[in-house]
């Protein structure tokens, strides 16, 4: 992967989006703008960015409810998922979904699934589904570590494996299943040695750093398209903020966070660009008032947006037409 | 018409002609490639179709029903095959949670026409791992569709329409009906998901009833008949929806209702019909409601005690009388 | 008495209450410990009681909740907390197929002494897969007990009869109610399992209920009463087994009926309910039976949709008037 | 593990008592004095003999629906399984059980599952509660090939490795589940590897030599004691007959039946009896004799054994006392 500067102001833009994007979403939260759960972040924005960055537009993404990073880079509108936020009918799931439960037909944006694990046996299908069409499109799978206790993920890895299923596995290793650490969850702790116990190719990278996690992706994903095998990509990476906004954060010391906020991929990707001297070229204030316009509208989308009526409440409970 | 296919033959004609008809549609299931289907419906299947489309999985319950949910929002028609209703308690959350879920929750991008077969009953001394009925536990959920194919026709015409629906839909199959035997037209027109059908018509009191427990109804009524009553005789067909039209329209003309259900009796599908009777034709009951239902047991492996805890000709025929008042 | 527990203390002190008097009861369960509980119930037990003892599990439900049934087997008394009914689904074939089964396959050589606590119900805009009301349907299992508190008193009491039950019960806390106050007597007798419990005396119409709705029915009540209908409010607090004698009792003084119940409404407890009136006291009845469910959608995010989902007062309302035959 | 006579005798006898015993069962069966499945060990008797002298009195066993064997060995009587497979109040489980669901408290035998893999998650929790008790004592839960598929095999085995339970895996890995050939059902056909990746010491060995069998359990068994540790073992076996009674055997080869009949753990013993001159010993006239009486006794009990009345359908739904 050629690192120019096209490429590393879009990075960079597309992971402060993802910061600002839910800076604000805490701001509309406090004002009960959004309700339900709001799951942050912020922190791991480098891995939705260079994941998605790698993966061609009919690629197929499913993710947790922690997904704005992955559903903006993805592609989504800022204002649709505000809007969805907001519970209206401009939302990208028609404010059926809310934070947890994004999707998106046309970027292949199967959700935001907020049952751990359950996404895998899916993402298994929606693989099966390109191979059997002969279609060469990649699934990307992204979840948490603590995806990896349940049983939906041996499963799912194994059929992967089986069938050797175009499916990109990401974890987004934070250490931590909301307030239960990796060590309490895993007898194995690195978890890229469970993958390959599946003989999937796997690998541990760094996940703060956009770079790697875009270098590895892209090499993934080719080897997906070449050879129809599964692959496995263990990002290390940490939450900043709580699990969500009702979590008093008792499991951890503030020192660890301190820690690893020095880690924080835009100061990372910074002083990477800084010592490939492209840092300078970066027009960070420009980028910022893009971006502030960006989330601005949406809002403004989201506020004008409408609810729906009541009366369509049983609307898609089954679909519209008869026929499939 | 002869009386000489099997429902096994017919669920299984039924997938052939899908498949050779679509090329969506696909078969996956444990052993239900090279053993054959566990109750041998897809015998000889994967030699005409191959394995990429019969294909044999692991014992992952879970990640091959999601599977085919995935498959199914992806383009294919998957028909997934779970071999006992009891082991597709291992893949609820996939069905509850994504299968009947994703249209809604993504405003309506994402349906999922998903097919789920399995076998349901008792009967065989499986004991409580085995042999249970939750098919009409399953009618609880929205988002999801319950056939409950009793005749040879419908074993074949159900498979074709769940297909056809865009929306997930399960097809229980009683496993004592596959070696029963009827006649099959396969050129006639099916009747639609969610209608019933009256199978005897009749003046003085309507049985509901589904699956295998409609020949277990048809022969009570003939024993009735020669006391004097005249039973009308409904196959639900489907137990979500409920064709809640036809059952009014009977209990309108007959006035007494009696349901069997081989669920267990709390919580069954005929407490949900009693209570759309309740609410939707009340005035017009002559007597209380009643129903036969499996008895609240875990079933059991001795044969006496099984056959006392499901549905038998005796019982329909004993509480038919009380609902007359004859008891 | 003061009103100034709230009912996750209440949960919390029969937990604590429990284990410092019995050296078999454990608690164990996602985020029970280092955490606080996902819904802070269990927080500063584990520093109390030691990591061995409130144990946080991996998100491995059906393991965990498959090791409380070994736990309880061999000698001890487990509490499961399983986080949100939704993710039961994942250990349904643990609870289903060995928790109601082992005693009787066992034929009556393993009981299972298990306690499973979980929250259910909506409102708290959460969506699909966080927000159902299952408990309803845990009912049609035999083998298992489900209780669902309402009050304080309940909520506190219930830990302790469902810790001296030899069987698997499940607990049904709405998360709702963690917030709400109310006063605790820890010395009283708790009233048993199975029995439910008159709240409000009243002669024209009957409301049967549980959990939160226990609130919005009183509350119903109230409002009724200024248009001159005297209702009699009753929480059933234990949907398996189903107090018949007290419901029935009820219906013959008022001899109409409203059940109002968080489940989806096909299927619900409410149809179950419906059927054993109509069984057991048919010719008692003046009006059809109406029941005030959810409505039938996987719950949607938008408040507004949620709330016209959920049960409401003016929905009870509403339907009393109409079983009054006032609307 | 010292081989004398006695325990020579001792494991010939109970490996032939299995076999005479389920030879027995498949002729009832024809007659229909057994209904339901019928799942036969024959081929597999090293697996269960070899395991259970390894184990004390008071340890634990779980077991699946193949499991007369087991049982047999266990030391729950002939008599009552065979009573238990006529239905009858004296069987083991009252009747109430059938073949897949032999239970017998006496030697805490926990079943009997007929759900694959549903075993395993039990069998943590028994040896959670031994290790809380302060017991010293070992679980054993065995399971089949196919069972590792399931999630539950996953959850399981890290809760096991994470918690350091006293539990002993036994995976029978006679290469098939039903009808599907093992390379079918796992991305990696070497079980015990899978175990690995729990750190779960494990080892694969030879499931037709019970001499084998005994001695990797007799050694895990005392690590086990020792430090509280779970063990995994693979036993590569073979069934001769078909799953069930039900199974026309399309998926394998004859030829490979008659491949693996050579290795039959009888046979085997024998072979290894005679090397170390032992057999000329064993009395195999006498120990037919006796098992047969063993098996005409048996037969008899459960001809004269009583229907449970109609009346007692619904005991043990739930408990009788009232007070757990
Ligand atoms: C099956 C299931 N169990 C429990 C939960 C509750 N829950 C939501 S997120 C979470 C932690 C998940 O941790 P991880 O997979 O590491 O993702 P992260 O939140 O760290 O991104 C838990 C326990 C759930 N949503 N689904
Ligand atoms: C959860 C579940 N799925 C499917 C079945 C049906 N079934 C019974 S045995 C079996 C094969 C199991 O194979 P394995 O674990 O290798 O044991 P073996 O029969 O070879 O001893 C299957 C698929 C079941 N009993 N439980
Ligand atoms: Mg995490
Ligand atoms: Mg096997």
């Amino acid at each position: 992967m050629e690192l120019d500067l096209t490429k590393a102001r879009g990075f960079y833009k597309q992971m402060l989006l993802s910061r600002r994007f839910e800076e604000k979403c805490i701001e509309l939260y406090s004002k009960q703008k959004i309700g339900g759960f709001l799951h942050l972040y912020i922190g791991e924005e480098a891995i939705a960015v260079g994941v998605m960055n790698a993966l061609s537009k009919d690629d197929a993404v499913l993710a947790t409810y922690r997904e704005h990073g992955q559903a903006l880079t993805r592609g989504v509108s800022a204002k649709s998922i505000m809007a969805e936020m907001y519970g209206k009918v401009e939302g990208c799931s028609r404010g059926r979904g809310g934070s947890m439960h994004l999707f998106d037909a046309k970027t292949r944006f199967y959700g935001g699934s907020a049952i751990v694990g359950g996404a895998l046996p899916l993402a298994v299908g929606v693989a099966l589904a390109d191979k059997m069409q002969k279609k060469n499109r990649v699934t990307v799978c992204i979840f948490g570590d603590g995806a990896v206790a349940e049983g939906e993920f041996h499963e799912s890895l194994n059929l992967a494996a089986l069938w050797n299923l175009p499916i990109l596995f990401v974890c987004e290793n934070n250490r931590y299943a909301m307030g239960t650490a990796l060590n309490l969850t895993q007898s194995e702790t690195d978890i890229y040695k469970k993958a390959e116990s599946y003989k999937i190719l796997s690998k541990q990278i760094d996940g703060m750093s956009v770079i790697d996690v875009a270098k590895a992706t892209l090499r993934a994903v080719e080897d997906i398209r070449e050879n129809s095998v599964p692959m496995f990509l263990e990002c290390l990476t940490y939450r900043f903020r709580a699990h969500s906004m009702f979590d008093a954060e008792l499991y951890r010391e503030k020192s660890e966070v301190e820690e690893w906020k020095k880690k924080d991929p835009l100061i990372v990707f910074e002083n990477r660009l800084k010592e490939m001297d492209l840092w300078s070229d970066i027009d960070v204030t420009d980028i910022e008032n893009e971006i502030k316009t960006t989330i601005d509208e949406a809002v403004e989308f989201a506020e004008n947006g409408t609810l729906e009526p009541l009366e369509d409440l049983e609307r898609f409970v089954y679909s519209e037409v008869q026929n499939g | 018409m002869d009386n000489t296919t099997t429902y096994r033959e017919a669920v299984k004609q039924a997938i052939r002609k899908a498949m050779s008809e679509d090329e969506r549609v696909f078969l996956m299931g444990e052993d239900v490639g090279h053993y054959g289907g566990c109750f041998a419906v897809s015998m000889g299947l994967q030699k005409e179709f191959g394995a990429d489309r019969i294909i044999d999985t692991p014992l992952s319950e879970s990640a091959f029903t999601g599977a085919g949910v995935g498959a199914a929002v992806n383009g294919m028609r998957p028909i997934v095959e779970i071999m006992t209703v009891n082991f597709s308690l291992l893949a609820l959350d996939q069905i509850v949670n994504n299968a009947a879920t994703l249209l809604y929750m993504s405003g309506g991008q994402f349906n999922v026409p998903l097919v789920i077969r399995m076998a349901t009953g008792g009967g065989k001394q499986l004991g409580a791992q085995h042999s249970h009925s939750l098919e009409g536990w399953y009618a609880h959920i929205p988002g999801l569709k319950v056939l409950t194919p009793a005749t040879v026709q419908d074993a074949y015409d159900m498979v074709g329409l769940a297909l056809a629906d865009p929306d997930p839909v399960l097809i229980f199959e009683n496993s004592l009906l596959y070696n029963s035997k009827g006649s099959l037209d396969t050129k006639a027109i099916p009747l639609a998901i969610g209608k019933a059908l009256v199978h005897k018509e009749g003046k003085d009191i309507t049985i509901l009833t589904y699956g295998i427990n409609l020949f277990k109804a048809l022969e009570s009524a003939q024993i009735l008949a020669k006391d004097g009553i005249d039973v009308e005789v409904i196959d639900l067909r489907s137990l979500r929806p409920l064709d809640d039209e036809t059952i009014i329209k009977s209990i309108k003309k007959t006035h007494r209702v009696l349901i069997v259900d081989d669920g267990w009796k709390s919580g069954s599908i005929s407490a949900e019909i009693m209570a759309r009777i309740n609410e939707q034709a009340f005035y017009e009951l002559d007597a209380p409601m009643a129903r036969v239902c499996t008895v609240e047991v875990p079933l059991p492996y001795a044969k006496h005690l099984e056959d006392s805890a499901i549905v038998q000709v005796d019982k329909i025929v004993n509480m038919a009388k009380k609902v007359m008042g004859e008891l």
